[in-house]
């Protein structure tokens, strides 16, 4: 079989990183926060409080045995006033905690800096940090931390790439807190016994990548790879193969190639969270969009609405037609404004009527940009045909599930066709059926 | 909850991406057209203003009746992504100056209406419409449609490439005539400079990819080579240039992966020659291009890309 | 004269000796029992049976024991005729029919969100359940009418609405429903609660005037004890269930609808 | 050898019989949807078309013309084929029940096909002995097998379109589908006398 | 045994009265057909050489390259010669007919796979026409432009059924 | 389906099923190849068709009468020597008083014989019926035929060739009509244009059915009449 394929593609989106040099700030603190028992990949949790109960920062307030899950804490302090129901944006249902502060954010007692003298000790107290992984996803880390084939790990891919536009908040985490991120790296790498570290940067960012030389040009095992800012580079296969060459074959976990990939924000938290114990209650997001006011990154406690959010950078300036968590090209639209933000939300962006044109699909024109634009070499209009048919077989040989939903071929397609999404139904399609067997 | 009146009016929800590249259809159609406006002026210069006239025409009917063709099937009005200007043009690039209006017309009709609007309209037919409506008119006009004017001095005169074939080469133009346009031919396809100028603007603006192209021109001159003909000669004329460029490049009747471009442009090259060298047609371009259309959905399926990272065997040792 | 007789009628005679020769000595038992069952079912290949088509529900009634009365849209008269197939007794089949358990047409409930995606329940439910303000409702974008192959099914004021006269209860359309509302009933039962939201009272009286309440005000009236409210949302016994309709004037939302020929639901009396 | 192969190339590319003599369109229009099935029913044609002509020509040749008789060529043909067809997917059934799973169910449709009985008759009209008239059948079947071959790429792309108009969805789409391969097919005029003389 | 011998009996007679029936419709039509035959066969050589009926065949002492037949016309009006050649695209006949002056009665294009609206028009009476009356030299005979290699095959095929109409009028 | 004892038909609606609602041209899509290629002038249409016609009155008439006494195993032998019987008959008298039009149907001529519709017609039609009916049959798709055949090359002579019923002397027809076209779109004498025709005819009867009738009868199995002789029908189809 062949190893080396021709360089992934990907398209070239304008970067739009408006908020690159607005240095973090809290926003001022919410009058209630919701926070959401499903903020992870896997079942949601229970919640462990009911209503009138007083809850500190960092109160363990939902948790589950399921064995892909991780706590949830509280972000504030204050009264349990309700306990509501949200529907996430895949349609599950879920319970949320409605906290009304008391504004005195008084932290649990419970909080303090665990003590770790070994991987066990490590993976355990990532757990219960409620760490999941900050770059999307929302894949609990102590997971990753704890994969099956612990001795043949010997790589940490530290995934700063941020490549979607708008966002900064990776960036902003590189620049602001560096010894964080270089504490976090050297806690992984004891304890998880890595040989080698590459933190991936996209060449967009040249001062984080000077930064990032500097200060680890005394250290051999790491080294800072400046990757060519050609959009998704930051997505796990991608930026595993840009950096070490491995690939991560279809229905692999990076840890097969022995590579554990880490956001940097995640690196970060774990850094600062050795040290002080803090759990994750507060996130750092970029706040843009045309339609508001003032764009900047803010850090806010987990469960504030977006509204509060936005009213934090100054408010709408001009009304706001979409409302996106993450960035424009895999974001995620939020029905309104009172929604929650969740542990791994990056980026909050209102988008303006301008923004937001919606282009009537047209016949393909079978230009093949969408094939030629994939990352991953798959044939989205050829998927987008099989999945019209309903030919499961087709779609399996088109190897659909190996699609990331990055929206390249969406991006790319001059009939403005909705191919991301027509792949995401056909993996749909393809689960139902092969679950059926 | 927390009503600001700036969100009062819905949120809406789209999947993602949520920002779109602004090339789209009509931009495509659109580059492709101008790409062929220096064939069109070269035209005008070696045959008159006739050339226009029927280029004009050509565009003119192939609009209407692409409209036409949708007020009737009560379809979406498709007339607005400009692919029936570039179908027009490059037909009309297909045919003699001296072609009487009306069977212009009528070959308009068969490329929109049978051989596009048909099939499902854009990117839905199999064959190229104007390489289709060239040959239908060819079957069926085989005097106008082979009766050729030079560029030289207006007179009736014959192709280099029928020249050949009735073995008068002292007749031939010169290469650097040949490469100027100046040659019997239809009045599109002989100016080889401006075609080639064409076409590496549109290689240069993404429109069309280098593959297609190069193996089309490559593979005539190696055939040329094999059959024993002048190699450059045989690219530069009949309707090589303009088929490898504009003609074989039509999305909708090529193979989309490299690999299948590349297996399409060699079975071009390879056909048009046989057909040069076996047959009763002195040009083979138009059938040949034909001909692999026909063949492009088995390329395709032959030639399915290789996702990164897919696993192949396993899935044949699940199934079993 | 005699030498084309001879001629045709000698190859005429070696090939029927050898065609009947060949019969006779070559033949296999033919499928017979499946050819006759299969004959029987009508071939919509729709799938009510359990099976993977007609051919497969004929092999199985067949060879497998399958019971004869498995086909939905051949009806009583078809489950006849493959009982006759088999020789066995005909059971009874008893005729279904399809019911939408959502009222939340344009009156009574809006979007939520302004929805640009593609056009079918299924693209729309991944977004947040749909785009509906009840997160349980019909979003009519009729991916249940594309599914029926009986033109039963169509959408009526943004919800879909089945004609029971032409609906033959193969259930295509309830497997096709990404929020499950559709359900298959025996033609018998002419009283369904339409609605299918188990929000809680107050959520569900905010977003649609023709919820269901869960006010249990239908399962007091019932005297057939037919109807009880589990998790926000009454459920209708059809074996218990006479059509009195009683209920049906005692819910104070209207979500309690009765079919005529063509379902028609009642218009929300809420407000 | 040259006359074999002049005879083989006209069947193949000039005379092909689908898009130019219009012999055998029903399966060709009828089987072509699939690749597998067009090459399975083409197989079963050229398999069939051999084996006619093999016994078909001597017995036009030795018994029918000798007594004066070529007037019955139509029934006598017919009549071989025919019985030739049963007779053969009866044996294949018993014997070969793996080739009779995968070509024997195109057998029955090939007694109603023109393309058997044209061959046969046509080698006659033509004049070919017995060896040309094998490599004349042999070679039809090859050019039905190289349309069907063909055609079912096209198929496979036409009736994946569902933006047809009603009018002509189905048959009639197929066969307009058809005249742009056989319009295709034109540019082989004058291959066999460019090729061999 | 009743089922076995059934179908063989019965197919067999139903060969039997078929081949029968068709056998007396044969012998009744054998004789029009042969006549039909005859006429259509005929019916160029008529054509191209205006007046005659019936004719019979010479039979050249030595074969001549690309003459099919040669008849004479038994009224004595001349000869009928049937010519082949390559044309353009492929074997092309015609029908010469050349009167006992020596000069031609008429043409008739037969078996040709001459373009359609190109080569074809060699068989046009338009193109025919303006060989009639002519003797050998053929002066003043204008070929289609655009189907000149038709054109010069029409000729090539004259001048053969001239070299014909000189041997058989050498034998005569 | 099991041998009915003989269904009641309705005569008329027998005779004129075949000529619209169930054209075997235009509507079952059958006899393609004779079709297609006898009709590059109106008048061989019209020729060809009423040869079919004559095979298939006589050979319906035949088979609906013989169906008592011929076995099951020897059924499609003994129906294809009832209809080649036929077929050399109107051979003989198209050789005897229309040589012209024998020499344009060439081996289409004989080719009657494995003419679907003939087939088709005794399997699903003569087989089960009546004489009388089995006739009507027998003229009502011959009619159907002719009047398909027959507009074919009216319009395919007409564009290609710039004439009408020419070649019609047998007919009693001289010279017909010609309109002296100095280019007639000559490829729609060719196959392509064959096709095409043949394609918009069925449109057009597809467009005033409103595709009602054809709609389920793709090609193949499914509209072939000799479905019921064919085991590949009964194995689901090769063309599914
Ligand atoms: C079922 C499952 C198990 C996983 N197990 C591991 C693991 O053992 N080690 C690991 O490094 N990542 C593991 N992952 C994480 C994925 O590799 C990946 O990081 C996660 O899906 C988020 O990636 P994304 O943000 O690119 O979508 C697992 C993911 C899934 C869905
Ligand atoms: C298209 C695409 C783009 C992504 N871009 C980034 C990125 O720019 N930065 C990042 O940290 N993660 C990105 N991710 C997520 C990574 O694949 C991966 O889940 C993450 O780096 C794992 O780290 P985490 O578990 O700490 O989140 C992207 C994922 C996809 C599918
Ligand atoms: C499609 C096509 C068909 C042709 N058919 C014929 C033909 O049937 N007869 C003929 O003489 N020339 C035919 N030619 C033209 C010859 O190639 C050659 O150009 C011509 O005979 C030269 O004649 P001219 O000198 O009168 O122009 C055809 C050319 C083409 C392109
Ligand atoms: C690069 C390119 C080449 C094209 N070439 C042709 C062509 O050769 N003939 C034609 O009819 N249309 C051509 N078109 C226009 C259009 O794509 C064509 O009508 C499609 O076949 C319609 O489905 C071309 C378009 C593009 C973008
Ligand atoms: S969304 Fe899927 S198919 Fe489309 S470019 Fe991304 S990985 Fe490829
Ligand atoms: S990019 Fe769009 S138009 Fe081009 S092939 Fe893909 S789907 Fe078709
Ligand atoms: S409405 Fe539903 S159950 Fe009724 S026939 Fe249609 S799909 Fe079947
Ligand atoms: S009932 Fe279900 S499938 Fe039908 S329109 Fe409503 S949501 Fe869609
Ligand atoms: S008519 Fe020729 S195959 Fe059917």
């Amino acid at each position: 079989m062949s190893v080396l394929q021709k360089a992934l593609s990907g398209v070239h989106v304008a970067h739009m990183k408006n908020t690159e040099n607005c240095p973090t700030a809290p926003i001022p603190l919410p009058k209630e926060v919701c926070i959401s028992m499903s903020q992870h990949m896997g079942p949601p949790c229970k919640p462990l409080v009911a209503k009138g109960d007083q809850v500190k920062v960092g109160t363990v307030i939902g948790d589950s045995d399921a064995f892909l899950s991780a706590p949830i804490h509280s972000s504030v302090s204050g009264t349990v006033t309700a306990l509501e129901e949200i529907v996430t944006a895949g349609g599950a249902k879920c319970q949320m905690v409605v906290i009304a502060t008391d504004g005195e954010q008084s932290v649990d007692e419970q909080v303090k800096p665990p003590v770790v003298e070994n991987h066990a000790d490590f993976v355990k107290a990532i757990r219960a940090s409620g760490l999941v992984g900050l770059g999307g996803a929302g894949f609990p880390t102590h997971i990753k931390m704890n994969p099956k084939n612990l001795s043949e790990v010997d790589t940490l891919v530290v995934n700063a790439a941020e490549c979607e536009p708008y966002i900064t908040s990776d960036y902003r985490t590189i620049m602001d807190r560096s010894q964080d991120v270089l504490d976090g790296i050297a806690a992984i790498v004891k304890y998880v016994g890595i040989s080698q570290v590459k933190i991936a940067v996209e060449d967009n960012k040249p001062k984080a990548i000077e930064l990032l030389r500097k200060l680890t040009k005394d250290d051999p095992k790491i080294e800072v790879c400046a990757l060519k800012a050609m959009y998704p580079k930051g997505a796990e296969k991608v930026t595993t193969f840009e950096t070490t060459g491995r690939i991560v074959k279809e229905g692999m976990l990076p840890s097969d190639v022995g590579v554990i990939v880490e956001n940097v924000t995640t690196v970060a938290f774990i850094g600062k969270y050795l040290r002080d114990g803090m759990p994750l209650v507060e996130k750092c997001v970029t706040v843009d969009g045309g339609a508001v006011a003032e764009p900047k990154n803010v850090t806010a406690p987990i469960g504030t609405r977006y509204a509060d959010i936005i009213a934090a950078c100054g408010g709408y300036k001009k009304p706001c037609r979409k409302l996106l968590m993450g960035g424009p090209m895999m974001g995620i639209v939020v029905p309104n404004d009172s929604y929650p933000l969740l542990k791994n939300n990056n980026a909050v962006l209102a988008l303006d009527e301008q923004q937001t044109v919606v282009q009537e699909e047209q016949p393909c024109i079978r230009c093949g940009r969408c094939m030629h634009a994939c990352p991953f070499h798959l044939m989205p209009r050829q998927i987008e045909k099989a999945a019209e048919a309903k030919n499961i077989a087709m779609l399996q040989k088109l190897k659909v599930m190996i699609c990331m939903e990055c929206g390249c071929c969406s991006y790319v397609c001059p009939a403005k066709r909705n191919l991301t999404f027509s792949n995401k139904m056909a993996k749909n399609m393809v689960r139902a059926a092969t679950a059926k067997k | 909850m927390s009503a600001n009146e700036m969100t009062a009016n819905k949120l809406m929800v789209t999947p993602s991406p949520h920002v779109k590249d602004s090339i789209n259809t009509q931009k495509i159609m659109l580059t492709v057209a101008a790409a062929l406006v220096p064939t069109l002026i070269a035209a005008v210069v070696l045959f008159g203003i006739r050339a226009l006239l029927m280029t004009a025409i050509c565009v003119a009917s192939c609009v209407v009746f692409e409209y036409l063709f949708s007020v009737v099937t009560k379809k979406r009005n498709p007339i607005s992504d400009c692919s029936a200007v570039v179908t027009g043009m490059i037909l009309a690039f297909n045919v003699p100056v001296t072609l009487p209006l009306w069977m212009a017309v009528f070959g308009c009709f068969i490329a929109i209406v049978v051989v596009k609007g048909l099939f499902g309209g854009i990117g839905c037919n199999f064959a190229n419409p104007a390489a289709t409506a060239r040959i239908f008119l060819l079957v069926s006009f085989a005097g106008p449609m082979t009766s050729w004017v030079s560029p030289i001095d207006g007179m009736a005169t014959a192709t280099p490439l029928s020249l050949i074939k009735a073995g008068q080469l002292d007749q031939l133009p010169s290469l650097l005539q040949m490469f100027l346009g100046q040659r019997g031919g239809a009045l599109g396809e002989t100016c080889a400079l401006t075609l080639l100028l064409g076409g590496l603007f549109l290689i240069w603006r993404g429109i069309i990819r280098w593959v297609i192209p190069v193996s089309v021109i490559g593979s005539v001159f190696v055939f040329a080579l094999l059959f024993g003909a002048n190699p450059i000669y045989a690219v530069l004329s009949g309707g090589v240039m303009i088929g490898a460029f504009f003609m074989a490049t039509d999305y909708s009747t090529s193979p989309v992966t490299e690999k299948g471009q590349v297996i399409f442009g060699i079975g071009i090259g390879f056909l048009t020659m046989v057909i040069r060298t076996f047959c009763n047609y002195p040009e083979g371009m138009s059938f040949a291009i034909l001909l692999m259309n026909i063949l492009v959905a088995h390329i395709d399926t032959l030639t399915m890309t290789k996702p990164f990272g897919a696993i192949f065997e396993q899935k044949k040792s699940k199934g079993a | 004269m005699l030498i084309p007789v001879i001629i045709v009628g000698g190859i005429g005679l070696i090939c029927s000796v050898v065609l009947v020769i060949a019969a006779k000595v070559m033949a296999l038992p033919a499928d017979e029992l499946f050819d006759k069952v299969r004959a029987e079912l009508p071939g919509a290949n729709c799938g009510a049976c359990g099976y993977a088509g007609c051919d497969d529900y004929a092999k199985a009634v067949a060879h497998s024991g399958a019971k004869t009365n498995l086909c939905v849209p051949g009806g009583a008269a078809c489950a006849q005729a493959v009982s006759a197939a088999m020789g066995v007794a005909a059971e009874d089949v008893e005729e279904q029919y399809a019911i939408v358990r959502c009222s939340g047409n344009c009156q009574a409930t809006q979007p939520a969100v302004d929805y640009e995606g593609e056009r079918t329940c299924a693209a729309c439910s991944t977004f947040y359940r749909g785009k509906g303000s009840c997160t349980y409702g019909c979003m009519g974008y009729g991916d249940c009418v594309a599914a029926c192959q009986y033109e039963a099914i169509s959408i009526v004021d943004g919800v879909a609405m089945v004609d029971k006269s032409a609906c033959v209860g193969c259930g295509m359309c309830a497997k096709a429903c990404p929020n499950h509302l559709i359900a298959i009933v025996p033609k018998s039962s002419t009283i369904f609660v339409g609605c299918s939201s188990h929000d809680k009272g107050a959520v569900t009286r905010k977003v649609c005037q023709n919820g269901c309440i869960g006010c249990k005000k239908c399962e007091k009236t019932c005297e057939f004890g037919a109807i009880t409210v589990t998790d926000n949302l009454a459920a209708i016994d059809p074996k218990k269930c006479t059509g009195c309709g009683s209920c049906v004037t005692a819910c104070p939302t209207g979500a309690i609808v009765t079919c005529v020929s063509r379902c028609e639901t009642v218009v929300g009396k809420g407000a | 050898m040259t006359q074999y192969l002049i005879i083989l190339t006209g069947a193949v590319l000039v005379n092909n019989y689908v898009l130019a003599q219009f012999l055998g369109i029903c399966p060709f229009l009828g089987v072509s949807k699939k690749l597998d099935s067009a090459v399975g029913m083409s197989i079963a044609v050229i398999f069939v078309m051999a084996l006619a002509t093999a016994t078909t020509w001597p017995i036009y040749t030795y018994i029918l013309v000798p007594s004066g008789l070529a007037w019955l060529q139509t029934i006598v043909f017919i009549l071989i084929i025919a019985a030739l067809v049963q007779f053969i997917e009866i044996v294949l059934k018993k014997y070969i029940p793996s080739l009779h799973a995968a070509l024997g169910i195109y057998l029955p449709l090939i007694t109603t096909n023109c393309a058997v009985l044209g061959v046969t008759i046509l080698n006659l009209d033509e004049g070919y002995n017995f060896m040309e008239s094998m490599v004349n059948s042999v070679g039809s079947g090859l050019g039905f097998l190289l349309a069907m071959v063909l055609f079912s790429g096209v198929r496979s792309r036409v009736d994946a379109t569902d933006n047809i108009p009603k009018a002509y969805q189905g048959v009639a789409i197929t066969l307009t589908a058809a005249s742009i391969c056989s319009l295709s097919f034109m540019g082989f005029t004058g291959i066999v006398d460019g090729l061999f003389k | 045994m009743k089922e076995l011998l059934k179908p063989v009996i019965v197919l067999t007679a139903i060969c039997v009265i078929a081949a029968a029936l068709l056998g007396f419709t044969y012998n009744i039509t054998a004789p029009l057909i042969a006549e039909a035959e005859e006429a259509s066969a005929n019916a160029a050589k008529t054509e191209v050489l205006p007046g005659s009926s019936t004719f019979t065949i010479c039979e050249l002492a030595t074969p001549i390259e690309g003459v099919l037949s040669v008849s004479k016309d038994d009224g004595g009006m001349g000869y009928a010669i049937q010519v082949q050649d390559q044309g353009y695209g492929g074997a092309y006949v015609l029908m010469v007919g050349i009167g006992t002056d020596g000069k031609i009665t008429g043409a008739k294009l037969l078996d040709n796979s001459e373009t359609m609206g190109l080569g074809s028009k060699t068989g046009s009476a338009d193109f025919i026409n303006q060989f009639i009356g002519k003797d050998q030299s053929l002066e003043g005979v204008e070929t289609i432009s655009g189907a000149t290699i038709s054109s010069n095959t029409f000729i090539r095929c004259i001048d053969t059924a001239y070299q014909a109409y000189e041997a058989v009028g050498e034998g005569a | 389906m099991s041998k009915q004892e003989q269904p009641k038909v309705n005569l008329w609606k027998v005779l004129t099923n075949g000529i619209l609602k169930e054209n075997p041209t235009l509507v079952l899509i059958l006899g393609t190849c004779p079709t297609l290629a006898t009709t590059t002038q109106a008048v061989n249409g019209i020729g060809m068709g009423i040869a079919a016609m004559v095979v298939l009155v006589c050979s319906n008439v035949m088979i609906s009468a013989l169906k008592k006494v011929i076995p099951d195993s020897v059924r499609i032998p003994c129906y294809i020597v009832v209809i080649a019987s036929f077929v050399t008959l109107v051979q003989f008298i198209v050789q005897a008083y229309a040589p012209a039009l024998d020499s344009a149907l060439g081996v289409y001529l004989p080719l009657i014989v494995v003419n679907c519709i003939i087939l088709g017609r005794a399997e699903m039609f003569a087989n089960k019926n009546t004489v009388l009916a089995s006739a009507l049959d027998g003229v009502g798709m011959g009619i159907g035929f002719t009047l398909a055949l027959t507009v074919m090359g009216t319009i395919r002579e007409i564009i290609g060739n710039g004439t009408w019923m020419s070649g019609a002397e047998w007919l009693g027809i001289q010279n017909g009509l010609n309109l002296h076209w100095d280019n007639p779109i000559t490829a729609f004498l060719m196959a392509p244009g064959g096709f095409l025709i043949f394609g918009f005819l069925i449109a057009t009867v597809n467009h005033f059915t409103h595709g009602k009738v054809i709609k389920k009868k793709e090609f193949g199995c499914a509209g072939c009449p000799s479905a019921a002789a064919c085991s590949a029908a009964q194995k689901g189809g090769a063309a599914e």
